[in-house]
């Protein structure tokens, strides 16, 4: 270099003497924040997790990923509501993403492969009873199994599945299904015995010889309302109507079924009673679509399958092959109140679906325990006032789904594996949450939902077959990655490009990145221009 | 030291002939230095151009202000400019002109000059017959080696062989030829005279 | 191989003698023969390998010379004048960012008025760009300093102008020694650069370099002349062995050992000066003559050596140092400093103006005299001057100066019929 | 083909990288390998548009021209942050010479190389747009019309950045800067015919032509590749936000320049010989304010005494650009 002409011609590339992180007054930093998905989601999935390694084609790893914390995918992405979609970021740019069609198609994917789950943990000699193989019993001893505790589970009817067998309709979750990802959890290791009503815990613990016990017996005793009816009116409730779909003898409705009541029962019972036959299932609902609880795209279907929903009604009277009902109007409020006007419906059977109750009468006895409104209330660590004794599912105050109940199910599990070691369960602490204007959405293409096929509308509504198919491979891709990967780092190397000073280190595949802040002069350019709010910046201290 | 100076106007060759002549100096294994009167040339505008010969370097710079020879290239240049400045006394007058000296209104001059020392010849005219072109230049250069014997004939058409080739050259070299020869043949009869 | 021909012709077949590997031409005149030979030569093949640009102005020829160099390539163009004033900012850098590239100054005036004609003035506009100035006394000098040209630019890494009178050097015929391809190979050997772009070294050139380290550029710069001094002596000799010619070095003297009296110049017009001379010492005048050669580095040492026994001096110079005198003069007395010597500037030839014998003889014989004042103007029309001063006395609205001076001197075309 | 963007991977179609891309489809800026022709320790200030572009730009050089690539450099911000002594952050080899001769100092390069028969070496000279479309115009236009083997690139902040923002041939009609101050019945710079240097460049006829933004990595790399597989004269003027000329927050550089291709003030298309061939069409149209209010060299436009039909001249300008060059897609697409 000396012959080289002094000061004028320099070396190449040692302006690194120059540490311009001096300058800075700010810093960025990567940050995980919590997806609104995962945030939504009753069972507490890793859904942006999943779908990161779904969106490689690298199904199984989703797959795993996804069934860390349910044990049903394919169950649920056929009866979750999905509040995961609902809370979705990319709602806001064109349409959620379909978590829920792409869950299914993992769970249909691994019941196709015959995928199995890792074997256990090493055998904590710990025993566990669970009470009820409903998708809180299920997912409970599938998680207390994965830890290494020995589970049984002891229920009352013919078949597990609970709800999930007894509540739901065939055409929106084939028993197949249901079956497969149950047998994956016996595979674990788990011991089902069916027929077998816990009668009273305490004594069932004792006999069997667990450490601990998981209730989840369910909401089973269908809702009476008092109609006065004359002898040959048939009202039914819907639990005992589902219920006996899944027995050889189908209930008989009649030709002109009513349906009372506005929940998800109330339309599952209504388009059972359409495809067994009827030529009118008429829902009476006291209140306006708007207020209805069922999900709108479930009336939607029913609606389509020509079901007929009567609003601002209630019954009044059952007679002879008809009903009077009275017409309701909303006052100032938004409450019902008579009208004082009647009118009549023929009607061969009216179905009741106005929620369900608990039978509680295997805690008997049992002390320490608090009931109220006819549920078990439990500590934030899902155990009832008795040490030791767990409950969850529809029997424990909680909005009343399958994916509750299988959140149940694990967190439950957790807090029984931490109190059976004699500790608490700590749980993580809880991310920020990666709201909307936190993301740049620039950087994701535009990519409407990927629409699931719908079964023809005349096998809806005269079979039991599957209403909605699932994605085929391509469709699940698509849908894959439609995911904005909310408030977690998915490799798109922006921060790494973005940087005017090369001050973002590319640590490798899956290694993701980290800051040079001998250079960074903090502009804050990676952090704007991250797609996906994985970067937030944090004053220096000076 | 022989000085030359050739007026004439832009197109006609006047630069190219002192060079010419320079060379046919050098050719004869004499120093010479041609240069021309550095304007911006333009074609049918005055031109003056320079030639030295000496048999020792030539270092002088000055312009040619006292010639030996002139060469007029284009005679209606005569009543513009003072073309005759500074000739020495007895200095050689070649002009482009089929005409007298009489005739272009010289007479006077041509009376108090020694007669062989000055000559008239239809350049223009010989250019237009060998080479097709009004240029005046070679056919003048020959002519003035005949009048003032300063230069002999080989070195013009060695100089023209230099500068030209082909048919041009070949032009040149005959209209020089028979320039040299029309100016031989009338400074022979006007010495029998 | 002797010759005669033009002076353009001879420097354009001596630079295609040097192997330059880049040429960049812009029409001035009076340059223009120099590249447009060259340009014949390369498009002809006879010059190869070298890559002749036509650029769009003399700062793009500058440019694109300073681009060349600095990847490697022998690089060369020529200016004059104006062209040299418009590419002023390149000949800075390129002197600044070391690159030999050699440069013909056919010299002429600067502009305005507009005049096409030789003087000095745009070389010493640039005397201090930190390029090396080299003047030519004939044709035949202006071959071989271009020769020696690119080896002190190339051994040094600095720039070299090679100075030649426009129109009085450049188109005059005259007999030339060009020499063979031979000679010129022994004495210059292929351009080996000090820096260069090259992906496989990269470096990076023309940094801001700021006051801590700026001086000390500069001081190199001045040093590397300094260095100069004793190398344009070494080509010189050197050249005299390889051509068996006198050419170059710093200065030549003439006739000046028991000289009272010695005139300094540069450039061709020490030729019409050595004739008077030559004439002044057959009448018995002890006159003699210093030609400058270096003008850049300006060598101190010799040019005093070469006057401390006279007694008097005048540098006659193409240049004007407006509202001071000369250029060269300023140059000339600072070498002779504490001397006691008299000296003399006289302003000649400016804008093409000749430099008669006749009035040299008048102007060494005031010298001699010590009849005259310290800044003379040879030929100066005083009458024409004084007629414009005392008109601009008058009025303040007097016209145009050098209308009025045509006019004065009754050659101007109002003079006739306006 | 002009560029097509990468469609059939959603999730960071628009980013720098994309884990799922064929090695050969990714970015130059996503690799580890990339040469970061312009290293860390430049003295651009924070958020600075042209050290990214310039290194945007050199990167894809570097990978086009398979590492032999000399660079040339006007003065300019670009060249007072990356070399002031004794560092320079050049990996490459690295000219400045003067502000108003980079075309010209490449020209040489080229030659240089040509006759030295190393034609694998390719040359890009860059400047600013004060060094490009002003001082260095008649180079520029030389270099274009003898069809030098060189890429230009001009880093086109829309002002005289290193002076301390004053007004150049590209600042934008009402922009403030420093000799073109909110004063006066028609604050900021005036409304005049333009200088539209692309243009210019393709009256010239030469092989390739266009304009790019920081904002659009991936047409922005595709056209240095694409501009690297040809020779002759190429020029590419890249819009390269000035947090400080601009007003702006220094991370908000991309952004303004995703506003400037979105609202059609700074239209992004190439063009082969002189005529258009392809152009980077507008995602989202937006109206030219939501571009204009973030920077307060337009300030004086809005606040308490707003210039409404200031506004509606500059949106007229966007609005002529999108019909001129088709900037948005058809209804039927």
């Amino acid at each position: 270099m000396s012959s080289k002409p002094f000061a004028i011609t320099l070396k190449p590339g040692t302006s690194l003497a120059n540490l311009t992180g001096t300058w800075r007054t700010a810093r960025p930093q990567y940050v995980d924040r919590l997806p609104p998905c995962n945030h939504a989601c009753p069972a507490g999935e890793n859904i942006q997790g999943w779908l990161f390694h779904a969106e490689s084609g690298d199904y199984e790893q989703a797959w795993r990923v996804l069934t860390i914390s349910n044990p049903l995918p394919a169950v649920m992405g056929r009866v979750c509501y999905h509040p995961c979609e609902t809370a979705c970021n990319r709602g806001q740019l064109d349409e959620a993403v379909g978590i829920n069609s792409v869950e299914r198609f993992l769970g249909d994917e691994a019941i196709k492969r015959d995928w199995k789950f890792d074997a256990p943990a090493a055998a904590s000699g710990k025993k566990v009873l669970v009470v009820g193989a409903g998708p809180s019993g299920l997912s409970a001893a599938y998680h207390l199994a994965r830890m290494g505790h020995r589970v049984e589970i002891q229920e009352a009817g013919p078949l597990a599945g609970g709800m999930m067998r007894f509540g739901i309709p065939k055409y929106r979750l084939p028993r197949e299904v249901l079956d497969a990802e149950v047998q994956r959890i016996l595979d674990l290791g788990v011991t089902l015995k069916l027929n077998s009503k816990v009668v009273n815990i305490e004594q069932s613990m004792q006999q069997g010889g667990f450490d601990a016990a998981f209730l989840a017996v369910g909401a089973h005793i269908g809702k009476r309302t008092f109609i006065p009816a004359g002898d040959a009116t048939k009202i039914v409730d819907a639990v005992s109507v589902l219920r006996s779909m899944e027995g050889e003898d189908k209930p008989m409705l009649g030709r002109r079924v009513v349906v009372y009541g506005g929940g998800n029962t109330a339309i599952d019972v209504a388009r059972t009673a359409k495809r067994l036959g009827a030529t009118e299932a008429i829902i009476v609902y006291r209140r306006t679509r708007e207020k209805m609880p069922a999900h709108d795209f479930e009336v939607e279907e029913a609606l389509q399958e020509g079901v007929l929903i009567k609003w601002l009604s209630t019954i009044k009277q059952a007679g002879e092959g008809e009903i009077t009902v009275e017409k309701m109007a909303l006052d100032e409020k938004g409450f019902p109140q008579p009208t004082g006007e009647f009118e009549t419906l023929a009607a061969d059977s009216v179905v009741l679906a106005l929620g369900q109750d608990v039978d509680l009468s295997l805690l008997d006895g049992l002390s320490g325990l608090e009931i109220k409104d006819g549920t078990v209330q439990v500590a934030a660590n899902m155990m009832t006032g008795h040490p030791g004794i767990f409950a969850g599912g529809d029997m424990v105050p909680s909005e009343r789904t399958v994916t509750v109940g299988v959140g149940h199910g694990k967190k439950a599990a957790r807090n029984i594996d931490a109190w059976l070691r004699g500790i608490a369960y700590e749980p993580g602490p809880k991310h920020e949450i990666a709201t909307f204007d936190k993301l740049n959405p620039w950087y994701y293409s535009d990519a409407d939902k990927t629409v699931r096929p719908m079964l023809d509308i005349i096998r809806r509504q005269t079979s039991f077959d599957e209403v909605q198919g699932g994605l085929d491979e391509t469709n699940a891709l698509f849908e894959a990655r439609r995911c904005l990967s909310c408030g977690n780092c998915f490799e798109c190397d922006n921060c790494y490009g973005v940087c005017p000073d090369n001050a973002v280190i590319k640590l490798g595949p899956g290694k993701r990145f980290e800051f040079n802040y001998d250079y960074c002069k903090g502009c804050g350019l990676c952090v704007v221009e991250c797609p996906c709010g994985a970067i937030k910046m944090v004053p220096e201290d000076i | 030291m022989f000085q030359v100076r050739i007026h004439g106007r832009g197109g006609q060759g006047v630069v190219t002939a002192t060079e010419m002549l320079s060379v046919a100096a050098f050719e004869e294994g004499r120093h010479a230095q041609a240069f021309p009167s550095f304007g911006s040339e333009r074609t049918g505008a005055p031109v003056v151009a320079f030639c030295r010969i000496d048999d020792k370097e030539i270092r002088l710079r000055e312009p040619i202000m006292e010639p030996d020879a002139l060469i007029i290239q284009d005679p209606t240049l005569l009543h513009q400019i003072d073309v005759f400045a500074g000739l020495k006394t007895n200095g050689y007058v070649l002009i482009n002109t089929h005409h007298s000296f009489e005739e272009i209104g010289l007479g006077d001059f041509a009376r108090g000059h020694p007669p062989e020392r000055l000559c008239t010849l239809a350049a223009t005219a010989l250019g237009l017959k060998h080479i097709g072109r009004p240029i005046p230049n070679m056919p003048l250069l020959a002519g003035f080696a005949a009048l003032s014997g300063l230069i002999r004939l080989e070195s013009v058409v060695k100089a023209i062989n230099q500068k030209f080739s082909g048919k041009i050259a070949e032009g040149n070299v005959a209209a020089a030829t028979e320039a040299y020869e029309s100016v031989k043949k009338e400074m022979e009869e006007r010495a029998h005279a | 191989m002797l010759k005669q021909t033009e002076g353009s012709k001879a420097v354009a077949e001596a630079i295609a003698l040097c192997r330059p590997e880049v040429i960049c031409a812009y029409p001035i005149s009076p340059q223009t023969h120099i590249v447009e030979a060259l340009g014949e030569m390369v498009k002809s093949g006879e010059l190869t390998p070298c890559e002749f640009i036509n650029v769009e102005s003399e700062f793009a020829a500058m440019s694109v010379a300073i681009g060349s160099s600095a990847a490697g390539a022998r690089s060369y163009t020529a200016t004059a004048s104006q062209g040299l004033l418009f590419m002023v900012e390149a000949v800075y850098n390129a002197a600044g960012l070391g690159l030999p590239i050699v440069m013909t100054v056919a010299n002429r005036a600067i502009g305005a008025p507009i005049n096409i004609w030789n003087d000095h003035s745009d070389s010493l506009s640039q005397r201090d760009s930190g390029w090396m100035q080299l003047f030519a006394e004939t044709n035949q000098e202006a071959v071989d300093l271009h020769i020696q040209a690119f080896r002190l630019a190339e051994e040094l890494s600095m720039p070299v102008m090679v100075c030649m009178d426009g129109f009085i050097l450049t188109h005059a015929f005259e007999r030339v020694d060009i020499p063979s391809q031979e000679q010129v190979d022994s004495y210059l050997p292929p351009f080996d650069p000090r820096q260069v772009l090259d992906p496989a070294e990269p470096v990076s050139i023309g940094a801001m370099v700021g006051p801590e380290a700026f001086m000390e550029v500069k001081y190199l710069a001045h040093a590397k002349q300094m260095q100069a001094l004793g190398l344009i002596q070494q080509l010189a000799s050197e050249f005299r062995t390889t051509f068996g010619r006198d050419s170059g070095g710093l200065v030549r003297t003439y006739r000046a050992d028991d000289a009272e009296t010695m005139v300094v110049a540069m450039g061709s017009v020490l030729g019409t000066i050595k004739d008077t001379v030559d004439e002044m010492r057959d009448e018995g005048h002890k006159i003699g003559v210093l030609g400058i050669t270096s003008y850049r580095p300006f060598p101190q040492r010799e040019v005093r050596a070469a006057l401390q026994n006279c007694k008097r001096f005048v540098v006659l110079e193409k240049s004007l140092a407006v509202g001071m005198g000369g250029i060269a003069a300023t140059d000339v007395r600072m070498a002779v400093t504490g001397s006691g010597l008299k000296g003399f500037t006289a302003i000649a030839g400016l804008g093409g103006r000749a430099i008669p014998k006749a009035s040299l003889h008048r102007l060494f014989r005031e010298v001699e005299q010590e009849d005259l004042a310290p800044v003379t103007f040879l030929d100066l029309d005083r009458d024409a001057v004084n007629k414009q001063l005392e008109r601009e006395k008058q009025t303040r609205r007097s016209g145009p100066i050098a209308e009025n001076i045509l006019y004065d001197k009754g050659i101007s075309s109002t003079a006739k019929f306006g | 083909m002009p560029y097509q963007p990468v469609k059939f991977y959603q999730t960071g179609t628009f980013t720098v990288g994309n884990r799922l891309l064929a090695p050969d489809e990714r970015s130059v800026q996503s690799s580890r390998m990339r040469s970061n022709s312009i290293n860390s320790g430049h003295r651009a200030c924070q958020g600075c548009g042209e050290a990214l572009g310039a290194r945007y730009a050199i990167d894809a050089a570097m990978a086009a021209s398979d590492g032999q690539l000399i660079a040339v450099n006007a003065t300019g911000c670009l060249e007072v942050f990356s070399t002031p002594y004794p560092e320079s952050s050049w990996q490459v080899p690295w000219i400045h010479s003067l502000f108003g001769n980079a075309p010209a100092v490449a020209t040489g390069v080229a030659a240089a190389m040509k006759v030295k028969g190393r034609q694998e070496v390719r040359v890009v000279a860059q400047g600013g747009d004060g060094g490009t479309t002003d001082i260095g115009f008649g180079c520029l236009s030389g270099m274009f019309e003898r069809n030098d083997d060189v890429l230009y690139i001009c880093y086109d902040n829309e002002a005289y950045m290193n002076t301390g923002v004053q007004r150049s041939s590209a600042t934008p009609p009402a922009a403030r800067t420093a000799t073109t101050m909110p004063v006066g019945p028609e604050p900021g710079n005036v409304f005049g015919q333009g200088k539209n240097v692309p243009e210019i460049a393709m009256a010239h006829g030469i092989p390739y032509v266009a304009t790019a933004t920081v904002a659009d990595l991936r047409d922005l790399e595709y056209k240095v590749r694409k501009a690297m597989s040809m020779h002759g004269a190429r020029y590419i003027q890249i819009f390269v936000p000035c947090p400080l000329g601009f007003g702006t927050a220094s991370h908000d550089t991309i952004r303004i320049a995703r506003l400037a291709r979105e609202t059609g003030m700074f239209p992004v298309f190439e063009a082969e010989h002189g005529e258009v061939t392809g152009v980077l069409k507008i995602r989202h149209k937006v109206a030219v304010e939501e571009y204009l209010q973030p920077q307060k060299r337009f300030a004086h436009l809005f606040g308490k005494h707003p210039h409404p039909e200031t506004v509606a001249r500059l949106q007229a300008i966007a609005d002529r650009n999108i019909r001129k060059y088709g900037l948005l897609e058809k209804e039927s697409d």
